[in-house]
Parts: C-alpha cells; structure tokens; sequence
C-alpha cells in the first residue's frame, strides 16, 4: 500500500522531486512565463504526477492534447494515446481511473456532448478524474467558436465544474484541482472549463511553478470504493454493480447513492475555499450594481466596470470560480447590498442567470445579459451599455451587438 | 494480488460467512495447472446468481473462472446483460460502466495497470455479450484490437439481445424472427472472427462452450497470448434457451448441434505466427515442469 | 415448492471417475464431489432444478439422479430416492 | 452554523445526506457528534456511552479489516476484536453485544442471512432482524459506509458511530476520523473505564425492530 506522505521529498524518473503541494503552489518560487493557453496545460500537466492521458482531436483543445504527448514522449507522463472518439475516450479514462491511476484528458464542444454518457457514470462511480473542457459552440450548425452551452449540461452529471478565467487560473486550478477531486470524502471528476480561443489560443504572462518539483502521487488507496486492480479486498468486487430489481429496497440504494454523489460535491466546499482561496473572488461589493460572470466574461466585466467608472457609475464585480460546488451562500451575501445583478455570458440560454436566479432572495434583480454567442466576442460596451439601458441613461448603440 | 494476500484476518475468520472461508481454503488461486478439473472438488470462483435456471452462460462462466491461468491478478470487465448478474458474484475484481464500452474501458484499465505495476502479471479479460461486443460497442472493439490492447476480448454469443427480451442482434442468423426483426433478419450473422483476424488478434477462436476442457484450452491460449503478443478474441456459443424457445435441460444439446462441421459453430482456430511461437514455447515449458514435477514425486 | 436433483448414491459412478453431472451443472458449486462417500452430492440451496445433470447422466446409462420435490424452504418433501406422495408436489 | 442535526431516525421516506443539509466533516483531530464538531475526546465517551446504553451495541467489521491485505489490516483486526470482547465483559445482563462483519458490498437481497452478515444496500434488514440499537462501522469503504448510513437513518432508530479511517461521516450520529490501531485501543479503554457508570436504556419501544 502506497504512502502518499513516505514519497515527499524524493524523486521521480525525471529527477522531480514529490513536494508538498500547498508548499509548492504558495511558497516556491514562480516564474513569469509567456505562454498559450494550451502551453499552459502542458506545463501544469508536466508538475501533475499524471499516469494516463488519453487524447482526441478537437478543435480548440487539440493543441493542447498533442502539447500532453510531446511530454509523455519525455517521460513526464505514465502512458499517452489517441482514442477512438470522445466517447471512447471518456471510457478509457474511466478504465485507468479504476485501475488505480491518475487520469487526465480534454475535449471541447461536441465532443463533450457525444461523451455526455460517461460523465454520470465517472461520478457514480466515484473516479477523480480531471477532464479539460475548452468550450467552443454545440449546435447545428457547426461552429468551432467559443461558446459555453454546454457547461449547462455538465452542471448535473455530478461532476465538479470549475470554470477558469485565465491561464493563470488553469495552470493553478490543474494541480489543486487533483488535490481537491481526489480527497476521500470528495473523490469526483472535474470538469475544468475555459471559453475556447480566448483562453486556449491568446498568450498571457503565467506565473509557473519551479518544473522540478511536481505533485505527490495519487494513492488509491485512500478511495471511497475500492480500486479495481486486484490487490484489496473485497476480492469478491464488482464496481459497480446494478441495483435495478423492482422493489423498494433497490430504489432507496440508487437514490442513497445518488444523493451520496451530490454529498460528496458538497464535501468539496471546505477543500475548494481551502485551495482556490473561496469559491467566488469580489470586488467592491458594497455597490448597488453587480456584476456577476464566471470564465472570460468575468474579464470583460472587469473592463465594462473601468468604463462606467469614467462616466461616475460604480459597480462591483462577482467572479464565480466554482460552478459545482455552486456558491450559493457567498453569492447570496456578495450580492446582499446589489439592486441590478448583471450576468454577462457567452450563451444564448444564459444558464448561469437561471443558476444565480434561482438561489438569491429577490431574484428580479437578476438581468440575464448580455449574451453573446455563436464565437461572438463581448466587447465590454455592450456590458455597459446594457447597464445603461437598464438604469435609464442614455446609451449608444453598438452595431452588431448580441442581445 | 497474489495468493498470500487473499486471507482473511485471523482475529476476524470466524465471524466470515463460511463461503468467504470456503473461498480462502479451498479455492484454486495461486494453482498454476488450474483447471475445468477443479470443479466439484474446489471453491468455485462463482457465488450464487440470478441466470436462468439451465442457462449454458452459467456454464461458461464456471469453466472460463476455472481456466483463467492467474485469477489472483486478473481484472475482469464486463458490459450491460445477462453476464452482469454473474458478475457481482464473481472473486476476481470486475467493472461495469456502460453499455458496449467494454473495449475501451479495458484498454484504460490494462494501460493503467501497466504503469502501475510495471514488470507485474496483471491480466484483464473483457466478457460482453454480443451486442455489446458487435453492435453498439463494435468501434470500440476494433479499434482495441487495432492498437493491439494486451487483453482478451471474450463474446457471449447468444445470438440475440436476451436481457432486453430477444431482439434482433447483428450476431444473429439471417431469417430468424424476432422481436425487432418482424419478418426475420434480413442479413447475415456479422462474420466477427474474421473480422478479429484482419483487426490484428493473434487469437482468435470459435466455439461453443459444450466441452469443458476445450474451453480451459482456449482461456489459457488467449489469456497466455494477450499478456505476451497482442489482442485476443473468443466468440463463445451461449445460447440463451429461454428466446429460442428450448427447455432449461436442453441449453447442451443445443450446443453441441451448433458445433457440426458446417455449422455456425464448428471449432475454427486462427493462430498468428508469434503466437504459435509462444504457444510452442509454453508448451515446452510445461512439459518440463510436468517431467520435474514427475521426478520429484518418484525421489519421494 | 419446486423440484431439484437428487442423486442416488447406489447409483452413481463417480468412484469409477465419471464427473459427468458436476462437469455440466451450469451453477457453481451446485453439484459437487463427497470425496469421502466418492459420490455427486447436490447441494439443494443452489440446485435451480434444470434437470441438465439427469440428461446427462441418463445418456450415460447410469440414471442415478432423479429429481425430488422441496418445500419453499429447501427441505426435501419426501426421502431421498423415493418420489412424493400424489398431489403433494405442488402443494408448496 | 447548519441549524440540521444528524440524529437516529427513522427520518423522512429517503432521508437527505447530511453533507446537503449543511454538516462538515471534523477536521484532523476533531470528531463530530449529531453534525456539532467536538474534540475527539468527547466523542470518545459518548462513544462509549451509547454503546453501554445499548441493548444490542454491535460492531461491523468491513472487508478493509476482514481481509489481511497487509500489516496494518491486520492489526486492526485484532484491535476490533479486543474491542468486542471489552463491549461483551462491560455490558449488563440483558444486554447483548454483537460483532457482524459487512464481507462485501454486492446486493444480496433477497437470499441475506443478517444473522450473519450486513450489506451496505439494504443494511436495515440486519439492523431490523437482530434488534440493533447502536453500531459502529470500521473498515467499510467510504461510499458504501454513506449509503449503509443513511439507509440506517432511514429506516430505524439505531444509533450509528463512524470509525473511520479517512475523513470520516457526516452520516453517523458519530464519527471519527483518522482511525488507527490506537483510536480503536482507547475506545476499548473508554468502554472499559464507564462500565457500571451507564444504565442501560429500559425499554426497547424505539429499537430498530419497531421501526
């Protein structure tokens, strides 16, 4: 049996030496690094002590998957390969995870739906894995652009969804994200989003850990269910096996053990406010406008309060980091003083309004807008100029705006 | 695991239900000739299930849980049917996931398995039914065998969907009426073996499960050949007796019909050339170890 | 109440090596080897009354399992070898 | 503060986890008890409290113990058997400690012996059948812990304790976390030094069985 704590301080094949991760993510020193999005996933992956990463090719996170194979052609990760599709993908992932090993893998758009099946079963079946998604448009007809619809479908497969505003997000969030997925009472997959293109595909300044240190090993062990690789009991084990007779005694197990897998979403609260420093990040939160956003509408809220500020309009901003575990309660107080809730989002249905409505006290507060979708970019004017509207002042229209 | 580390703890064997300690003393983990010939005098690796009463998988999974050459590290996965009412009673580690993801769920697993106990015997066997293995999972299936996955792929052919109620599968023979194939199936069983052989198997076996020591035979084979060369695949006849209208006594004539020459399930074997190299070399092996064995036992 | 297989020991030639019912039972451990008495023994909780064992023992000629009735508890109805009494096997 | 208290049931037609009700687990070198975090000493005595109340105190042993995969399973094996033999010495006539393992978590219904076993899909059915009105769970996975836990809080008024060697329960009464060979010890101890200071509950109306 694997003792996570023994393996500190010594050194993988690679000559990286197993570090404390709170150390290693708060106290080594970092290195500002000019690098892609999908540069960035390489570069956390090579600190990840990954043992599989299974690829596929879709735009936008092809760059990113091909990046992970160069550095399992260095070593850095225990074995790499194409699948067939996402689905199958989803499966193999799931397949390693069950044996014991560390998992990673990305996807995008529809690929993300076409695998939809296994998400559920990752969940139900208790296995840490972390899954990319760079989210690009779902529907017909075919559009590689960014759009996050479907984050909306993630939202109840009883998967953590965490929802990364920049590089530098996805670069800390890969490495504590195993920290937080892979706890015992927690022990779910992640689904790490990012808008596509403008995260994946623009260079940012990243503040890298030092590449010698990565993360201590998963030990699987620790899981809630036992590992499939014949080596603890019970011997006799089927992971995990149907309880689909008609009768109640049946019924009460598969509802007992789906209410265990939103309990455990609810476990990872404590570990996510631990690690990510809160699920929400605010600013400014005594003014009578919210902005409320998650992903890169967070950054265009950001310039859209610059803006207002020059015209005498305050506003506050709420950045939402985790979507599962949702902030319910740090939402609620962010928001207590808010009159106008403004949701900015790249989507035509606006599901983080709808999220947002349905957990605050006085929920008309909530403008779902704008949105923009289809690959659309959200110049911040069109965020101020919605607020505008909204308040009555008098605003100048944007050709080609989106809502 | 190997077979020091499956016991129970002394301070807590007597409170273990007895087909745990029966299971512990008498099962045949860790035997290296292990074989059809230990049923009825050892634990079988098999609780008790809910297959029909007569139902020939029953009889396969006695004999592939007898062959199975190091149960103590085998990994088995399975998919949605009848064979996941056996699995849970089964005592080696098994998974289901999802229906016809078998495939790809065993080539994570067996990659996964690899990295972590490098150098180690650690054998996965997928055991799906047929429309698992040829209709909604064919992708998955092939393409396993296109990167040559080190594991054994084995069909339950029953040539029908049985656990939804006797639909039509691509395994099924042309003209037979089911349900979904209302005025019987319009084409022909989906000729799998060969298609395993152009895949890149460098075993592949057609059979029924009538003979219990043809079946140990071809477990080991491909289970031996998996672990050392690349994918292996066995289509075995189960046929389901309650969807073609047979009695529970009859599931082994049915097979043994099925298996005349020029029937669906006359014995036909492919072996790869690195295959029938290895084949050779454990046989010689085992002759050996078996002409030791014998002088050891005539010093005594 | 259902019926499940008996074998009659007089009958049976396992001491001679036949292991032909043990070999064909589809359920494990159902039919197993008494290697003190050197005869097939059925275990009742697990017999699921196929009745595959007496075809394959009749083929053989030796015809020394029959199959008995048991109570919904698992006891045989009447003694082994001998059938129940008229109307008595569907009773439950 | 969750204002949600985790307290014997039976609670509600499918009772909620009380992750969702708002409980946290302990953190290291905490315990909780009814979802309040206090220091493991306390729990230590209520611990030992309910089990002496007990009419039936029993312990499920899960396949974490059962089976001596390596050392330390092994140790704890004998430190839960030690465990039971102290419950057997400590409690009065009348009442009746038990000690029941959970082998595996495969559905048995309907063919379960719970005289002899307890299964995390349907653990009320031995819960119910022997009459058990306080238990602990030690070596049980932590999945199927939850689900034996809630499906216990369901359906009967047994009182649940948690020794468990991760994280620990939010769906017991009780619960510790971190479990060792020297926890198990000094619950033992525990036991042992509160013999004779605790009553045993008079009457059995509120027992699993009647629920």
């Amino acid at each position: 049996m694997a003792d996570t704590h023994s393996v500190i301080g010594t050194q993988n094949k690679k000559g990286q030496t197993f570090t404390d991760t709170w150390k290693m993510m708060h106290e080594a020193p970092r290195t500002p690094s000019f690098f892609t999005g999908s540069e960035v996933i390489k570069e956390a992956l090579r600190r990840a002590s990954c043992d599989v990463m299974i690829a596929y090719p879709i735009t936008p996170q092809s760059e990113a998957a091909a990046l992970i194979g160069e550095l399992f052609a260095e070593g850095y990760i225990g074995d790499y390969f194409r699948g067939e599709s996402e689905f199958a993908v989803m499966s193999q992932c799931a397949g390693a995870a069950f044996g014991g090993a560390r998992v990673f893998t990305t996807t995008a758009g529809p690929g993300t739906m076409r695998a939809m099946e296994n998400f559920p079963m990752w969940a139900g079946a208790r296995l840490p894995i972390q899954m990319i998604v760079t989210c690009r448009g779902i529907n017909s007809p075919l559009s590689i652009q960014p759009d996050t619809l479907e984050i909306a479908y993630l939202l109840n497969t009883g998967m953590l969804v965490w929802h990364a505003e920049t590089a530098q997000d996805f670069f800390d969030w890969i490495l504590k994200g195993y920290m937080v997925s892979e706890e015992p009472d927690v022990h779910l997959p992640l689904a790490l989003c990012c808008d596509g293109f403008f995260v994946t595909h623009t260079k940012d300044v990243v503040n890298l850990t030092p590449a010698d240190m990565c993360l201590p090993p998963y030990d699987p062990y620790r899981s809630p269910v036992p590992c499939m690789d014949m080596e603890c009991p019970p011997v006799r084990m089927m992971r995990d096996p149907f309880v689909m007779k008609s009768n109640y005694i049946s019924y009460a197990t598969h509802a007992s053990w789906q209410q265990e897998i939103w309990a455990a979403i609810e476990r990872s609260r404590k570990h996510s406010i631990h690690w990510l420093n809160g699920l929400i990040d605010t600013e400014d939160i005594d003014q009578e406008i919210m902005i409320v956003a998650s992903g890169t509408a967070v950054s265009q809220g950001r310039e859209a309060i610059r803006l207002l500020e020059d015209e005498g309009v305050r506003c506050g901003l709420i950045k939402i980091k985790t979507l599962r575990p949702w902030p319910e309660e740090e939402i609620r107080e962010a928001t207590k003083n808010a009159k106008h809730i403004f949701v900015p989002e790249f989507n035509v249905t606006g599901w983080l309004a709808k999220e947002i409505r349905a957990t605050i006290p006085n929920p008309h507060r909530v403008h779902a807008g704008p949105h923009v979708c289809g690959g659309m970019t959200m110049p911040p004017e069109i965020i101020v100029s919605e607020i505008k509207t909204t308040l009555g002042m008098k605003s100048f229209s944007l050709a080609g705006r989106g809502s | 695991m190997s077979k020091e580390r499956i016991k129970i703890s002394e301070d807590l064997y007597d409170i273990m239900p007895s087909d745990y300690q029966d299971l512990v003393k008498s099962a045949t983990y860790g035997k290296e000739d292990r074989g059809w010939k230990d049923i009825g005098s050892s634990k079988e690796l098999i609780e008790q299930h809910s297959l029909c009463a007569g139902c020939p998988e029953s009889m396969a999974f006695r004999y592939i849980l007898a062959s199975l050459p190091n149960p103590e590290d085998t990994v088995m996965v399975g998919s949605t049917g009848c064979t996941s009412l056996v699995f849970p009673m089964v005592a080696v580690h098994n998974i289901h996931s999802l229906f016809g993801n078998q495939n790809a769920i065993a080539s994570g697993l067996k990659r996964a398995l690899s990295v972590r106990f490098p150098g180690r015997v650690k054998d996965v066997v997928v055991l799906a039914g047929d429309g698992a293995t040829v209709d909604i999972g064919l992708d998955m299936t092939l393409q396993a065998w296109f990167r040559q996955e080190k594991f054994t792929t084995i069909c339950f052919d029953n040539e029908l969907y049985a656990n939804t109620g006797g639909q039509e599968s691509g395994l099924m023979q042309k003209g037979f009426v089911a349900k979904m194939a209302p005025v019987g199936k319009l084409f022909d069983k989906v000729r799998l073996p060969e298609i395993a052989r152009e895949s890149g198997c460098h075993y592949v076996v057609n059979c029924t499960v009538s003979k219990p020591s043809l079946v140990e035979k071809v477990i080991r084979n491909a289970v031996h050949i998996a672990r050392e060369i690349g994918p292996t695949y066995l289509q075995l006849y189960t046929p389901c007796i309650l969807e073609i209208g047979k009695n529970s006594m009859e599931g082994l004539q049915e097979m043994r019909d099925s298996e005349k020459p020029a029937e669906r399930f006359a014995y036909k074997e492919y072996v790869s050339e690195p295959a029938k190299q290895l084949l050779a070399e454990l046989a010689a092996k085992d002759k050996e170890r078996k002409a030791a064995a014998k002088q050891l036992a005539g010093q005594a | 109440m259902y019926n499940v297989a008996q074998v009659i020991d007089e009958k049976c030639t396992a001491k001679k090596g036949c292991r032909l019912c043990i070999m064909y039972c589809p359920e494990a451990n159902c039919l197993d080897l008494n290697s003190g008495k050197m005869v097939a023994e059925v275990n009742i909780d697990r017999c699921k009354g196929c009745e595959l064992c007496v075809v394959v023992c009749n083929a053989a000629k030796h015809e020394a399992i029959l199959m008995q009735a048991v109570s919904a508890t698992g006891q045989l109805m009447s003694k082994k070898g001998e059938s129940a009494a008229l109307g008595q096997a569907y009773q439950g | 503060m969750s204002q949600y208290r985790v307290l014997p049931g039976p609670e509600h037609f499918l009772p909620p986890a009380a992750a969702s009700m708002g409980i946290f687990l302990p953190n290291p070198g905490e315990a909780h008890i009814n979802g309040v975090i206090v220091s493991e000493e306390k729990a230590y005595e209520e611990a030992a409290r309910q089990f002496l109340m007990a009419k039936v105190p029993t312990i499920f042993p899960g396949p974490l113990v059962l089976w001596a995969w390596n050392e330390k399973a092994a140790k704890k094996a004998t430190a839960i058997r030690h465990l039971y033999n102290t419950l057997k010495e400590c409690v009065q006539p009348g009442q009746m400690a038990m000690l029941i393992p959970m082998p595996d978590y495969r559905p048995k219904y309907p063919k379960i012996n719970p005289e002899v076993e307890i299964n995390p899909n349907h653990p009320n059915l031995t819960i119910w059948h022997n009459k058990i009105d306080c238990c602990m769970f030690v070596g049980v996975h932590c999945h199927q812990a939850n689900l034996s836990l809630k499906i216990i809080r369901g359906g009967t008024s047994c009182y649940t304790i948690a020794m468990c060697a991760q994280a620990g329960h939010e769906d017991a009464m009780l619960s510790f976390r971190d479990a060792s060979v020297e926890k198990i010890m000094k619950l033992a101890d525990t036991v042992k030094r509160l013999k004779g200071t605790v009553q045993p509950r008079q009457t059995s109306a509120k027992s699993g069985s009647s629920n």
